[in-house]
This record gives structure tokens, C-alpha cells and sequence, in this order.
């Protein structure tokens, strides 16, 4: 676990429209240094007076280093309950209290291997500096970003600059090829030969990458996205089972051992109509009669 | 500056504040953000025999300043805490109330027993029996819900925790007379009381038209909850007042978020005070808690945390 | 747009919301922000057989998302009530729910006898029996903690309200069973139930230090507790489609806020929802709840508002 | 009752110090027209996310009846607690939920008698316009202005505009004389031949100008400041005993009969040390064992 976490009164710097995203840049005093591609945020919401107590999580978009001010950290945030209502209504000036970096990076190779990196939805946020991170290191970079609808996708044109190929998948066909991005990906690993895939995005497009990975022989790790209480590791909501080196499955914490799994380790098969079941044989699973 | 020290059924503390158990973990994940050491007690996740993988997920929904947790206590089981997280918490210096339960009261006795034998034994300055836990024995019903079953995990925790270290009995709020709970909870030899755990409460996915939770039911906590928490230690500690049940130190906790929170729950007649949900807003909270508490005594002139333990109860208005 | 109709015992309402007793008067004040008539039902704040001056002062303490009261059942007794305020309920073509009560089992048969025989009558879609009130002969305990107190009362009043009009009874979430009230009620004669009613609570002031009430105790009502009454719901329902209680129409309150919070209470197995704290916030609430649930209905393509009462039963994934 | 009340999406146009005060001015389309001095507005506080469910009650300053835009009221507000924080740190276009005009109203003499007009703090609100509307039906008006220190008075400058004659009282003597409004008032009454007196403030000040016009033959008006939860008069919360015409005390609504007594129809007796019991022949009393 990185023990480099801060907790910092932050400040909204900006909040503009991207597609049908709000992108925030925080003031955020530390977290710039610690950070790396795959880590997220946890930032309270709706003031001082607010009745929603647990932070919202979001993946770190990119960070800036202190010039006078401290730094300042970006993430893209997809407008859906009130907490994420309340943070796209911020505005210059407003206060968020952030606590970052959180969680586990994506690994880098240690060798300048070819990689694929694949977003749906918002779930491209992560993807920029991690294809930065990686072309520094010598790595030829694909993307493959893909969402339901073309106001859905993010940093399409973003992906031009930093990326080697972009491919693009809408499923209404609004841009792009129509279909998934599962449906693109076995033909680019195949034509970069690469041996990693690097995916954020919903745990079904999670699943299928990593399937696609398998059977063209790379490896995925995959950003992924469940519901949490505290960010930190302190409360047990955000549990999966994943299976460990030693082979063996247990209910992990998401948000400290995650939210970056190989995706071949994660148990798929105990995902479900949005719930996710104990396997048989994970370790402390109930026994019959339950517990 | 007030005195903030506290003593609970004879374990001295430098001050009142401490984790909830199930809200940070064994202390790891906390400490990056405040030093276990200076906590009044570190309460520990409730840990039980076996290892436990817990509950499927769904495990958590937030509700109007509360949320709603069924985690089914996860846990490594107890050699693996005593192997692990104990000697972890000892080297820190963290003053441990470790939080204990079992299926049965027979499996609460083993738990204990393993526990004593811990190496690291030494830095326990209490045991909370978790008492507010399904009792397979009785139609999963939680022990706390029934006096009879409550007295019987007490007795068997008492006598195998040694002599000079107390035991905290853990009540939920779901019931219809707590007073009759702690009662038998002190009978049974318990040396001081904790409460509250969370409600029993249920969210409904309004887009999905079913429980949020996978596992239907879970606990409700949070400042939501505090009014409850504070009328429970009330009732509890006007009964003692009152001598119709033996006195003994309380643990407040129940929605504290700020110290004038805590304070609450201290004026209501809690000896120390745990921090649980709003260490998720604020990893921080527990030590904030302890500051503006201090500061809370200062404004009111007391010189001692002490002399605020109960005091609504000389100050209320006789009508 | 959904059919919002829905039949409590035989009570058929245009709509499903309500006022909460205590919420909103007799309607007169209410009125001025909303047409008492566009209400499911109107329910009446509780009425006792003698005028009541109620509880002293402070009265109400503010909670994190919710709040505490202590009322003390301020009111008019049972025959200013049929003079004044069933007749103006009545001619503003208002579907009234009385609530009543009384400080023994034969109070309340007594407030009934009064209120049969009022001209107004017939305005009277059926009778709440709040029985989460102290019971004097009983140390003051409130009926609804107690299956025996609440039988007599039940009885009492099912007795005296002509048939063909519904009997509720108004349960508390305070008690270790709610389903064994519920069974006590119903098996008694109560045609549904409603739940729930406050949770008992203290606000310690901490400026003062001592109880924020004058009278010490309230109930604790708003957003906070939605998730004890959706679950007071859920399990009483659950019980009736498992074969184990009688079978009869729930109406859900506590903490409905918005539409969708209503609709967690119909998915439980709610039959109707009233609607209490949430108009002191915003006077326009109940008939902004009936709106925001009618186009939750919409949303899920259900076209009547019958369809989702208990949808959550049948929805839920079995593990 | 006034039936006269609306509920309206306000904006706050303004917002700006005045002492230990902010004075806002909301936008608040119907408020005017229906609004006399001595009624109050109820505003929601905390936005869509709070947990402050309940209202926030503060007198009518001023209104400002409709150009364009519908009318304006404007409320002195004191910040104390989380509801009145959030008011006073609201910004211009800021939304507040606004439910006005509710209760009595101070009621005006028939005859152009003369009066005297006695704000404690931020009690002093209410009054200006009072004493103008006083002014329009030929009254003699003087007002006593006090407060525990001079920030905590409210438009000694304004008072002078309004009023025939301007007293100002502070506890610590920092501007006026040094003492109560009590202090003062008699003299005041009795200089002026008043025969009624309208005051706003504390509950104490109250009780003591009550008793202060009764000793000099005048009858005051008082504004009294229950907690209340609604402020419309559902909730019974903010009852106290009040003696009617009938002689017989009853626990009335300060939030619809009130919030404008007679004072001398208070029963101060049941007032003590923050806590407002009943009095023993109050209709309705509880009877030994109480309930
Ligand atoms: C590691 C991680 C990275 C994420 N990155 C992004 C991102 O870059 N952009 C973005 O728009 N969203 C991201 N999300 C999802 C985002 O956290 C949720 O959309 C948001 O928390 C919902 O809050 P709300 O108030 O709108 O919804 P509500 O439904 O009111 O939220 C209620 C509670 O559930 C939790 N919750 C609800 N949905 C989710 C979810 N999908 N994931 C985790 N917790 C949830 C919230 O934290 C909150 O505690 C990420 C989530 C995780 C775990
Ligand atoms: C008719 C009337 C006129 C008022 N006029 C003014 C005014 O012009 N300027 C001003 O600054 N204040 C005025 N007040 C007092 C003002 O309403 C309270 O200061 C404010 O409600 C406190 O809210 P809070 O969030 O700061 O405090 P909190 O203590 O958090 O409030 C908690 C709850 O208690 C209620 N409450 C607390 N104090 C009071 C109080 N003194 N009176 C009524 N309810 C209270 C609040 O409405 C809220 O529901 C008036 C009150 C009344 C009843
Ligand atoms: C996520 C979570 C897990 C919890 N786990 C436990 C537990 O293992 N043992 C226990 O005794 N209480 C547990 N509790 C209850 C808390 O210790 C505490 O009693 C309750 O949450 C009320 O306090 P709060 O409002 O400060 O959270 C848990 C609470 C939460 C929110
Ligand atoms: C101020 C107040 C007064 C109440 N008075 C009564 C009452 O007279 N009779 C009754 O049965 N319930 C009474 N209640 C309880 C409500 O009817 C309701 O059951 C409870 O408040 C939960 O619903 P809510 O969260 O929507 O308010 C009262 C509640 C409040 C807040
Ligand atoms: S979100 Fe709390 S442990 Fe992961
Ligand atoms: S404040 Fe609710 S009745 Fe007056």
C-alpha cells in the first residue's frame, strides 16, 4: 500500500464542458507529486451543511505540479446523483476538500512493450498521462475510446496527440465504428502485437477487454469501479473477489488493492445482474446456512 | 486546557476519542492520516473465529446524512489478527479496545481465549463484545435483542478475559426497553456498556425497484442516527443515577461528527466516545473530534473531561 | 400517466399521499399552499377526548436531516374537533383520516363514539389509531410496544367505528418485533397498519448542557429515518406474502421527501404514503410528491400505481 | 388569518454587511404586495444537499414592491448557527426558497396617537417601515434603539430618516446611553404622551417593555422570536401562552397568531430560564401526573 496520501482543503480552479462531462482542476496542495496514471480522488461534497456524508471517487485525469500555488489536480465527472450534481455546479473559488492520491496505478512494463489503452465513457479520463507515462518509457500506445453516444466519449482529439492510433466506437454509431470497444480491440492488439491492455471504463466493458486480452495474448489491467463508502480502505463496502498469486480468491478492498486489478484475477463469473456474489470458494465464504 | 483523560472501569486513557469498530479497519489504513498512538483507544473491527469473507455486494447506500452498511463482518479470524494486526497496533503504541463476536456465546469464549493468548495481549486495555450480532442458536436473532442470550455472552467473555481488564458489552437500539439489556449486560459482569450500534434499516434502489443492498438488510449510522445514541445512553445512565442499575462507565458512539457531537453523548453520561461513520467523510475526524471537544470544555470552563461526563443529566429542567 | 388510484380496505382513494398526522393541523393553514381536496387523504393531527395544551416549550430540537418534537399531543378534544375542523374538512370535499387516541384503551373508544356520531362523519375515509402514545396504565409505556395493550386498543376501536370504514393502527419503530404488534393489531381487527411512527430521541443542548426539550424525550421524524420505516415496512409485508401475518394494506410514512423517497416506501409494500416533516420544509410537499411519483411511474413504464405497491418483494435478488 | 402567502423560488439581488449584520435582499415575486410591517419570511437554507431541513424565520426589513421583476424583500440576518451561516454567505443569483408573508402584523392605530417604536439588536429590523406606514396616518414616532455593543445595533442612521426622535441604549456603552432600552423607554413614553408602543427583540426586553408601557399607560405591541419548525402553523412547536379576549390563556401559535401580542396578553410568568412552562390554568393543562 503507498502510504503518500494526503488530505487537503481544496479549491475548484475551473469547471468547463467537455462533451457531456464537467471537467474540474482543483487546487490540491501535494497530490501532484504523489500521483500516478490509474489513482483517484475521494473529495466530500455539498458544503458544510450537506446530508451526504460519504466522498465521491473519481479517477485523476491528470495533475500539474506546484508552481507558487501547490498544484492542482483534474478529473472528469459525469453528472449522475446529487453529489455529482453539486460538484459540476462548482465554480471558481468554491471550496472541496480532497483526499488523494488513492489506490493502486496502473503497472508500467519494464520493457517499451506495444500497450492498448481503452476508455468507455468517462473512463478515458485516466488514460492521457498513463499513454504519456508510457511513451516515455519507449511504448508504442494505441487507444481504443468507446461509449454510448458521441457527447459520451472523452478526449477523442486529446488521444490524437498522445496516442499512436486511435480507434473510436460509439454504440448508436454516432462516431466512430458502431459497436463496442471490445469489438475493435482483438483486431488492434493483433495489428501492435501488444502485450498489455489498459482499461477503465463500466465492469462489463472490464470483462469483455479482458477476454479480448486473453485471447490475443496480452495481459489486461483493468481500472475498476465499484461503489465505496470511505476510498481508504477502512470500511470494507467495496470488496470483489480476486484471485490472489497464490491462487487463491478473496474479498478484496477495491479502493487499496484496486482499484487496478489484472483482469484475469478478477471473478468474473461472480458478477451479476449489478450484484456480486461470495464465490464457494473464496476464502471465509459462508457455509451452508450462511453467514 | 481541560484534562481530557478518562478512566473506564479501571483502563486509564489519555483521552476519551476512539475509532468505531468496523470503521478503520485494524488501524493500517487510518494511520496515514493520524497516528493510531494518539487516540484515547483504537477499537478494532469486530473479529471472530474463522476468517470471514463477509457479505456479496451491494454492502453500503447512503442515506439522508447517514448510510446503510451489511459488510457481515469480514474479517481474518482471530489467529490471523493476532499474528498480523495486534503486534501491528502494539508497536505503534495504540491503546487497543479489541471488539469480539461469534455465532454462539461458545464461539465469543474461543475468540477470547485465543485472544488472551496473543503475544501482543499487553497493549489490550479492554475487550467489546459485539453483542449486537446474529446468535445462530437463536433464528439468527442478534443477541443484544434478548436479555437471556445477551447475559450468557457476557458471563462466558467475563470469565475468560483476565481480572483488571474490562469488558464492554456492544447494544443495538433496536429494541424496546435497552435498560432491560444493559441490565442483564452488567448482571452478567460486564464492566461498562457501548452504545449504540446501527438501526436495522433497509434502502430501495428506485431505479432497479429492490433493496440496494444485496444482502436486503443492513445498519444505519451516521449523524442521522445521534438523537437515538444520545437517548439511549440517557435512558441507560438516568437508570443508574436513579439506582435502579449498577453503575458502570459508558462508550458513546452514535453520529458524532464535530466535537460539540461528542459532547452530546459526554452530557448525556458517555465516559469515552467513538467516531464510526464520519470517519469516511473525514479521515481525520477522530483527532478533529478530540480537538473540538477540548476546545468545547474551554468554553464551558470545565478543567476536567470528567466534570462533563453526565452533566444534562444535574442540569436539566425540573418541570 | 400512471393510474394513481389505489384502495385501502376498502377505502378507495383517488391517490396514494397523505398528509402525516400532526404534519399539517386540521388543514386550514395547510390549505392556503394546497387544496386539502387534491390530498389522497387528509390525516388529522391526533385527537383526544379533552382539549390539550400540550407539552411546555422548547418543543422542537433540529436533527442532521431530520428533527425531534414533543408536541404532547396538543389539541382541541374530540368535540371542538367534530364542531370546527371535521365540518370545514368535510366541505372543502376533503377524504379525512382521523387520528385518535387516548391515555387508556377506553379513552380511545371514547373519542371514537364522539367522532361516529359527528355530522361531518361522513368525510371519513377511515380511522388512525395512534397507539404509539403513553399508555398511562401501563407506567406511561406506549401502547404499540406492548402486543396486549395494543390489542385492547385495537379492539376497542374496531368495536365502535361502523363497519365498512377502515381501522389503522399506527405503529412504533421502538420495539424489539415489529412484527409481533403488527400481528397483535391486526389479529385485534385493525383493516391495515401504518407505519411508521417517530423514533424516540434526545438533542442535548450544548450550549445550555441539558436536554434542547423542555420535556426531555421526542420523536425523531424527517429524511433520517426513512430507512427504519422502509424497513419496518419491508419486514411486516414480507411477513404477509410468507404466509405468517394476516394480509392487509400498509401505509407507509417517514421521511418521504420526494417521489422517488415515496417510492421506496410502495416498493416495500406500501399502499398509500404520508407525507410529515418534509411540508414543514416545503408547504407544497405532499402534492409535489404526488407529482415526482407519478412520473416515477412513468419512468418504470407502470401503469398503475398498484403494480409497484410491494414490487421490491418480487424484484429482489435471492442469493 | 391572512390567507396572503406564496411560496417562490427567491434570488438573492444582495447581500451586504451592515454592523454584526447581512442585510439581503431577495428577489421574491408577490411578497411585496401582500406584506405588512411586523410579518415574517420562512427561507430554506442549505440548497438541494442540506441537512437543515427545517425553515429559517426572519422579520421583513423592507419590500420593495414589482418593476419587471416582481418585488424584492430585504431581512437583517445575524449569523449564529448553520442555517444563518449558509444565508449570510450567499452571493448574488444565489437561490433561496422564500414563503411570505406569514403571521400578524403589528396593527396600526385608527387615530394619529403618538408611539414609540423600541428594536433590541437585530430586532430593530422590522421597524423603519413600521414607522413609516405610523408616519403616512400622522403618528408621532420615536424610536429607542439597543443593543449589548454598538456593531449590534440596526440603522441608528435610518432611524433618523423615519422617526420624530431617535434613544440609543448599549450594555457596554460603546454608542447611546449606557444601559437597556428599558431604561430609557419610560421617559421616552411619558415625554411623548405615547400610548402605544411596538417593540421587537429579545424575549427579557420584551417582558420589560411590557411592563415599562403598562407602568406609563401605554400598550405595547411585541414581536415575539419562539423557536419554531414550520412557521406556518402546522407543527405546534412554537406555542405559548397567551391570555384571550376571554380571559382565559390558551398555548396559541406564535407563528400565526402571533408573532405580533399585545404584551400584556403574554403570560411572561411561564417564562423562565429558557424554558416556557404551562401555566397551571391554561386550557387544556395537564392535571397532576401530567401527559
Ligand atoms: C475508483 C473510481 C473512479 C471513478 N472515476 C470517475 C470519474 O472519473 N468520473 C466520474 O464521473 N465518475 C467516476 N467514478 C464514479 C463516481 O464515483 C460516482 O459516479 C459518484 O460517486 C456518484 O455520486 P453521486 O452523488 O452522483 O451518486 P449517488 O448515487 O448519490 O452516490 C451515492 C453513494 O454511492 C457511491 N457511488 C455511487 N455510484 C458509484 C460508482 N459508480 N462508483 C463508486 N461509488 C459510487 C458514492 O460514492 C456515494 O457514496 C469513479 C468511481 C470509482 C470508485
Ligand atoms: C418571527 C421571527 C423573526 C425573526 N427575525 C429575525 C431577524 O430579523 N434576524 C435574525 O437574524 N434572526 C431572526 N429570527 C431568529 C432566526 O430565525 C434564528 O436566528 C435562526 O432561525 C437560527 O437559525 P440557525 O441555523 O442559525 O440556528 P440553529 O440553532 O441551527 O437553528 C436550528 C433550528 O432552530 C430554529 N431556531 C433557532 N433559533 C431560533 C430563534 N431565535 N427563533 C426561531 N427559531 C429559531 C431554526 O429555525 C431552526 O429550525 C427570527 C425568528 C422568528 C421566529
Ligand atoms: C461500515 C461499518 C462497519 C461496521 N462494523 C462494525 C463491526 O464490525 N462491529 C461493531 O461492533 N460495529 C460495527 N459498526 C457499527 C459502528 O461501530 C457504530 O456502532 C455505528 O456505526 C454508530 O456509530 P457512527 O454513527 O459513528 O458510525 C460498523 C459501522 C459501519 C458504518
Ligand atoms: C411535529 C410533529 C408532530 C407529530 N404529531 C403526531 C401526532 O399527533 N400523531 C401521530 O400519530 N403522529 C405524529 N407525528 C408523527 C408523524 O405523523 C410521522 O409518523 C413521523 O413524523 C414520521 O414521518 P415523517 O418523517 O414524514 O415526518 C408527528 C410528527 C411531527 C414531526
Ligand atoms: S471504500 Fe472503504 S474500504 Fe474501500
Ligand atoms: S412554527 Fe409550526 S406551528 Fe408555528
Amino acid at each position: 500500500m503507498s502510504s503518500g496520501v494526503v488530505q487537503v482543503a481544496g479549491e475548484v480552479v475551473a469547471n468547463r464542458r467537455v462533451g457531456a462531462y464537467q471537467q474540474l482542476t482543483l487546487l490540491a496542495p501535494g497530490v501532484a507529486g504523489l500521483a500516478r496514471p490509474g489513482q483517484f480522488v475521494a473529495l466530500a461534497v455539498g458544503g458544510p451543511t450537506s446530508a451526504n456524508l460519504l466522498r465521491r471517487c473519481f479517477s485523476i485525469h491528470r495533475v500539474e505540479e506546484a508552481g507558487s500555488d501547490g498544484g492542482t489536480v483534474d478529473v472528469v465527472v459525469a453528472a449522475h446523483g446529487p453529489g455529482t450534481r453539486w460538484l459540476t455546479a462548482l465554480g471558481p473559488h468554491d471550496a472541496v476538500d480532497v483526499v488523494a492520491p488513492l489506490g493502486q496505478p496502473f503497472p508500467l512494463p519494464a520493457e517499451p512493450v506495444a500497450c492498448v489503452l481503452v476508455g468507455g465513457g468517462y473512463g478515458s479520463a485516466p488514460l492521457f498521462w498513463l499513454a504519456e507515462a508510457l511513451r516515455e518509457r519507449g511504448c508504442h500506445v494505441e487507444m481504443v475510446l468507446g461509449a454510448a453516444s458521441a457527447d459520451r466519449l472523452y478526449g477523442v482529439a486529446h488521444a490524437r496527440d498522445v496516442a499512436d492510433g486511435v480507434s473510436v466506437t460509439t454504440d448508436d454509431g454516432s462516431a466512430g465504428t458502431r459497436g463496442r470497444v471490445s469489438d475493435v480491440l482483438g483486431e488492434v492488439v493483433e495489428r501492435t502485437s501488444s502485450v498489455v491492455v489498459y482499461a477503465c471504463g463500466p465492469m462489463a466493458m472490464l470483462r469483455a477487454v479482458t477476454e479480448v486480452s486473453a485471447a490475443y495474448g496480452a495481459v489486461a489491467h483493468v481500472a475498476v469501479e465499484e461503489s465505496m463508502a470511505c476510498g481508504i480502505g477502512v470500511c470494507m463496502t467495496c470488496v470483489m473477489p480476486v484471485t490472489g498469486d497464490d491462487g487463491v480468491t478473496r474479498m478484496v478492498r477495491s479502493c487499496v488493492e484496486g482499484p487496478v486489478f489484472r483482469g484475469d484475477r478478477v471473478r468474473w463469473d461472480a458478477f451479476d445482474g449489478g450484484v456480486c456474489r461470495v464465490p464457494d470458494d473464496a476464502v471465509g465464504a459462508p457455509r451452508a446456512g450462511g453467514h | 486546557m481541560a484534562d481530557m483523560s478518562t478512566t473506564l472501569a479501571g483502563a486509564a486513557l489519555p483521552n476519551p476519542v476512539m475509532t468505531a469498530s468496523g470503521c478503520a479497519a485494524n488501524g493500517q489504513e487510518l494511520h496515514r492520516f493520524l497516528p493510531v498512538s494518539e487516540l484515547g483507544a483504537f477499537v478494532t473491527k469486530t473479529v471472530m473465529r474463522d476468517p470471514r469473507s463477509g457479505r456479496p455486494t451491494p454492502r453500503m447506500a447512503e442515506t439522508a446524512s447517514g448510510m446503510l452498511n451489511s459488510i457481515g463482518l469480514q474479517g481474518p479470524g482471530i489467529d490471523a489478527f493476532c499474528a498480523k494486526d495486534l503486534p501491528w497496533l502494539a508497536e505503534q503504541g495504540a491503546r487497543v479496545l479489541v471488539s469480539v463476536a461469534g455465532t454462539t456465546a461458545e464461539e465469543f469464549g474461543e475468540v477470547v481465549q485465543r485472544l488472551v493468548a496473543s503475544p501482543a495481549w499487553e497493549c489490550v486495555i479492554g475487550v467489546e463484545a459485539n453483542i449486537s450480532c446474529p446468535n445462530v442458536a437463536n433464528r439468527g436473532l442478534v443477541f443484544a435483542c434478548d436479555p437471556g442470550s445477551s447475559e450468557r455472552v457476557v458471563q462466558i467473555v467475563r470469565t475468560r478475559v483476565p481480572e483488571g481488564v474490562p469488558v464492554f458489552a456492544k447494544l443495538t437500539p433496536d429494541v424496546t426497553d435497552i435498560v432491560a439489556i444493559a441490565d442483564a449486560a452488567l448482571g452478567a459482569g460486564a464492566d461498562g456498556l457501548t452504545m449504540i450500534n446501527t438501526l436495522l434499516g433497509i434502502v430501495i434502489d428506485t431505479d432497479l425497484l429492490r433493496p440496494q443492498l444485496a444482502g436486503v438488510t443492513g445498519g444505519l449510522s451516521g449523524p442521522a442516527v445521534r438523537p437515538v445514541a444520545v437517548r439511549a445512553i440517557w435512558q441507560v445512565v438516568a437508570a443508574m443515577r436513579a439506582g435502579t442499575l449498577p453503575v458502570a462507565p459508558v462508550i458513546g458512539v452514535g453520529g458524532v461528527r464535530t466535537g460539540a457531537d461528542a459532547l452530546e453523548l459526554v452530557a448525556a453520561g458517555a465516559s469515552a466516545v467513538q467516531v464510526g461513520t464520519a470517519t469516511f467523510n473525514d479521515p481525520d475526524a477522530p483527532r478533529r473530534v478530540l480537538t473540538e471537544l477540548e476546545a468545547e470544555l474551554d468554553r464551558h470552563g470545565l478543567a476536567r473531561f470528567a466534570d462533563a461526563v453526565g452533566i444534562a443529566h444535574e442540569r436539566m429542567v425540573r418541570l
